[in-house]
């Protein structure tokens, strides 16, 4: 079984499913020839042809707009952002269309469409290219947005979110696109699209965090382990619609929870698990929940970022807190 | 509105001569992307009366159309549309179906970034697509000559390089003529072409608006003169083909279908409260259940209210 | 004093502020001649000439985006959305621009514009015009977020918002537009621009919101009051930055706290609150928080618009849950 | 990038002349509206090399510039800054103040529906705006042709009823003259123009691209014959107005400037933790303090590292 990174498993499933699916088709800026700035779509255009993997004009308003126009006719599209700063012109027609088209017509017409778009920073990238706007995406009723954190994953969530029948945002992490390999199998296997998954089971506290953040999440559970401390980690991957049982469950266990996530702290999606742990965990937490975030403040350009990315200190900092006084 | 029956509504009063000359000139299996003024040309592809008026009464159902199923809804969110119609257009191509994307929009959608980025995308693809730009001299209050500097609207199809005319939208076989050109041009794969269909809103934008708070009363008199449905008539009687009779039976007609459509429609149970979760994806997330018993829990027994 | 309505004083603090200070111009769809579709720019143009009140061709990324390059030359830009749904084009100038320029050019160029827009259901408009977006502006770095829910607090953090050196997004109830009257004074008195307002004070529980949803809150209250519970009832009215002191000394009074607000639940800005709460506040809650809330769905057409708004009934009954057993 | 102590540079390597002719038109009062791409306009301007290699390194205070201080700073969302330029043009004429934005865009910008909107919105104002589409042939790897079907980028400009020209971007002369021209009439308040300046990207997009993977280097090399510093240079030895000495000194100086400004970056302090928080807003709102108490408590005593 070929180990690959996850850039490499996205392009491994976007193979897959042009192949299994004629429906399926890509767009998006220099995806084609150049096999994207990421080179998440290399050779696929050589191998599906121009029309199916389609290089566009610069305009990201209507690269969302004219897949939401495919994808009512019947295409699956997936449409690529360049980098995460750019996806905010497409905001419009995901809000108000993609998002309702199936409602707004009682089921008549659907909009099956993924929008790809690498997320995050830690890779001294240029201005505006380190963005999390994941909770944009959460907030807004009838999208599902998806973060992968491993080769795997990617690889079998992308499935999913292609085969989905209504609009699936995938964020794609750019720190992890080459950060690590794992083996992955060509097996065409799809993971669910509402479930977290526990990627190490603890028994004092619980860690939740999603996509790049749980490099630094599971480097803090390694350090908390060194000084005796057990530490559940759980990686949200689906974070619309949220898996709030599989937190809870494990809430319940631990009693302390610490989120963390690489986005701006106000109104992120950490505060959306913290609201669900004091609306329906209360009774189980012996400690504060502690958020581990972005600042709110705008991404600094290279030099400083390493200082707004949550940090492995920072999260372990946070669970000693937690577990302060006991 | 007034009557609390129907919410906001836009008459086409004025420009009806270009939805019937375009859709006339569409065949079923194409596509059609209105606008929120277009009901003549929805009207021509099926989509019912009672449709309408469920939709404009604030009735998702409305726009569940038992006729043109691959019709989109109203686009309310101005020019968005053409982006969608570019799409489509790219899907047919793709699928090398002889099927045409037609899709209309306002003066004042013509200043969008929507219209010049789709516009540009159909032409990079020469996808089958019809933009119908019904410049009826107003973006509610705002007059053509303030929404852009150019001579004309149907110059900005310059911009993407691809062909464009302007017709007397007022004249409902010119505009029929145009739009069965350009759409055998696009069905024969000759890619997009715009039409700038001159015209005059007539009425108030909306039945929310008053436009005599920013235009002349005058001016519409004016305007009256080249209204489209007593030119069509005045054309008919010249050719003696048309009387009195076929006036009055038509208008006859007319009543009738209106009043069967208004009392299906009021005659519509209302929408369930559970019908906001229902098509919210194909499939309700079970992590939305608990939403959705708090709403039917506190559902009034009528469920919902009038528009 | 004359009595009058939330439009009115938004009319009154826009004309006052144009009066005091010419750099001061109105930009927007409609706002001339029309006097804006809610009327909330009537007589301006007139009064200040159609220079400094601007009908704009029909594009809102443009709207957004000359009233940064009018901010960034000194000009103090108030720019109308026509209608919520509208706000989505002009989103990438506000996040990646607005948001941002002063801290990219380290203080040399500012933005102190306002984004006006009206907000919120209630009133059977049409499709797209009854969006809540204040969570997407309140999660974006650099930006402040008011919410007026009287027509004092409209004309004293207008006067405020247009007078801040940076972006300010404001959002206006369309329910409340007409709603009620009340005394203003023309005095042209600013309200601070970080501080949550207790409209009334209680010692059982406590009440938050913001805009339109303050009604059905201190109906509420009054129902609770009738038999006999004490309800604090708070206006966040600043949504970012968040005034949460104000916030948990009350509920470090009551131990109860219900949140109440119009967007979808996910990710909204009640979830802000709540985690909060669950951060700094765990301690003197006796009860789970509890949010009512729009669904998790598309806000629907005008038929089932009050069963997807949160209702006297839905807040009395959540209230009632944080009491039970106690 | 590869050194470490520069992130992701794009080059204007082959299309020098378009920010040099530009520029050299431009009064102080005027604001430039770069792309990530004109170094050699902002230069011009009085943006000194040590601040771009600031900027580049991954420090906002590159964008402090010392010298014009109104200039906005590099734009990389593309096309947003002409929606800016045309703005600052409104403000300019509202306060009757003869000043012009000039804004630089590429071809891949020329499809974005900013561009459009902008360009209309200061055509309907007659905004004292100059727009430079420096036409380098390539947007990354999408050529020219794939990016619109208009046989010109100028006649975009006919959809908002404005002047545009073309002109031999790899002349600086010429490119002076026509950027000359519109700036004059814009200052004089004949509204604004488009300039299509066609030119070659002869280097990759930036440092992070490789061009070989989608463009036959066979294309790069003939347009080589064509490069603007060779040109001039030639142009200049015909009159008799440069010689091989000065070409020394000029390589000399040029070299030194060059060494002094990396030396000068090199020595600049690191940005500091708390600059994440100093301009966020004119006043660190109270809310924030406590973020920015935690940034420092876990503040390496290093400051920022190194792009
Ligand atoms: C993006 C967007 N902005 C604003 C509105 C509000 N609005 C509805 S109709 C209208 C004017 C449209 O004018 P035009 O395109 O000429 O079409 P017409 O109404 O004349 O048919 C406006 C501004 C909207 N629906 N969408
Ligand atoms: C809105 C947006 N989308 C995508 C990008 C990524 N990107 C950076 S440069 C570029 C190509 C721009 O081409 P062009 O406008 O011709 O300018 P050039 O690089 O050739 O100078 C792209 C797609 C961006 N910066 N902004
Ligand atoms: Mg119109
Ligand atoms: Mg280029």
């Amino acid at each position: 079984m070929a180990e690959i990174n996850l850039v490499e498993a996205v392009n491994l499933a976007l193979g897959r499913e042009m192949e299994n699916d004629p429906a399926v088709v890509l767009l998006g800026e220099d995806i084609g020839a150049n096999g994207g700035v990421f080179r998440a779509t290399v050779g696929l255009q050589q191998r599906f042809g121009a029309e199916r993997v389609i290089d566009t004009p610069l305009a990201e308003t209507a690269i969302a707009g004219t897949a939401i126009g495919m994808a009512a006719m019947g295409l699956k599209p997936v449409a690529e952002i360049q980098f995460s700063g750019f996806l905010y012109p497409a905001l419009d027609h995901l809000i108000n269309h993609a998002a309702r088209l199936r409602n707004r017509t009682r089921g008549r017409l659907a909009c099956p469409m993924v929008l790809r778009t690498p997320c995050g920073g830690g890779i001294h990238a240029p201005e505006h290219h380190s963005e999390s706007p994941e909770a944009l995406l959460a907030h807004t009723p009838g999208l599902r947005v998806v973060v992968p954190s491993s080769p795997a994953r990617a690889y079998g969530l992308l499935l999913a979110a292609i085969r989905d029948p209504d609009p699936v945002m995938f964020l794609e992490p750019t720190r992890l696109y080459r950060l690590f390999r794992q083996p992955v199998e060509d097996d065409g296997e799809a993971l669910p699209l509402d479930v977290c998954f526990t990627l190490r089971s603890g028994s004092d506290l619980t860690l939740v965090s999603w996509g790049a953040m749980l490099h630094e999440t599971q480097a803090a559970a390694d350090a908390l382990a060194a000084e005796g401390i057990s530490a559940e980690v759980i990686d949200v991957a689906t974070l619309k619609p949220l898996d709030m049982p599989t937190i809870l469950e494990s809430v319940a266990r631990t009693g302390r929870c610490v989120i963390v996530h690489e986005a701006a702290r106000s109104a992120g999606l950490g505060a959306e698990i913290a609201a669900n742990l004091a609306e329906e965990g209360l009774y189980s937490l012996l400690a504060p929940v502690q958020r581990v975030t972005g600042y709110d403040t705008v991404m600094p350009l290279s030099r400083l970022e390493y200082q707004y990315l949550p940090s492995v200190e920072r999260i372990v900092a946070a669970a000693r807190k937690t577990l302060e006084g006991s | 509105q007034r009557t609390g029956k129907l919410g906001t509504f836009a008459s086409a009063l004025g420009q009806e001569a270009i939805g019937v000359g375009v859709a006339s000139a569409m065949l079923p299996e194409d596509v059609l992307f209105p606008s929120y003024r277009e009901h003549a040309a929805q009207l021509l592809r099926g989509v019912t009366m009672t449709e309408s008026l469920r939709y404009w009464g604030g009735d998702e159902r409305g726009s569940d159309f038992a006729g043109p199923r691959n019709d989109f809804p109203i686009c309310v969110p101005i020019a968005t549309q053409v982006c969608h119609a570019a799409g489509a257009a790219y899907a047919f191509k793709l699928r090398r179906e002889a099927r045409v994307a037609v899709c209309f929009l306002g003066d004042g959608a013509s200043s969008k970034g929507d219209f010049y980025e789709g516009m540009n995308f159909a032409a990079v693809w020469q996808a089958p697509l019809v933009l119908i730009v019904s410049n009826n001299q107003w973006a509610i209050s705002v007059p053509r000559s303030a929404q852009t500097a150019s001579a004309t609207l149907a110059q900005k199809a310059i911009a993407a390089g691809i062909e464009a005319c302007q017709v007397d939208g007022n004249d409902v076989v010119a505009v029929r003529h145009v739009a069965q050109q350009a759409i055998d041009k696009a069905r024969a794969g000759g890619g997009p072409s715009v039409i700038e269909a001159l015209t005059y809103r007539l009425g108030d934008h909306t039945t929310a608006d008053d436009a005599s708070r920013y235009r002349d009363p005058a001016l519409v008199q004016e305007q009256w003169s080249f209204e489209p449905l007593t030119r069509l008539r005045n054309h008919l009687l010249r050719l003696g083909a048309w009387g009195k009779e076929q006036e009055e039976a038509l208008a006859h007609d007319c009543t009738e279908a209106v009043n069967a459509a208004v009392e299906d429609y009021l005659a519509t149970p209302p929408p369930q409260t559970a019908a906001m979760f229902e098509h919210l994806h194909a499939e309700l997330p079970k992590a939305f259940e608990a939403q959705r018993e708090m709403a039917l829990h506190f559902a009034p027994p009528s469920g919902g209210d009038h528009g």
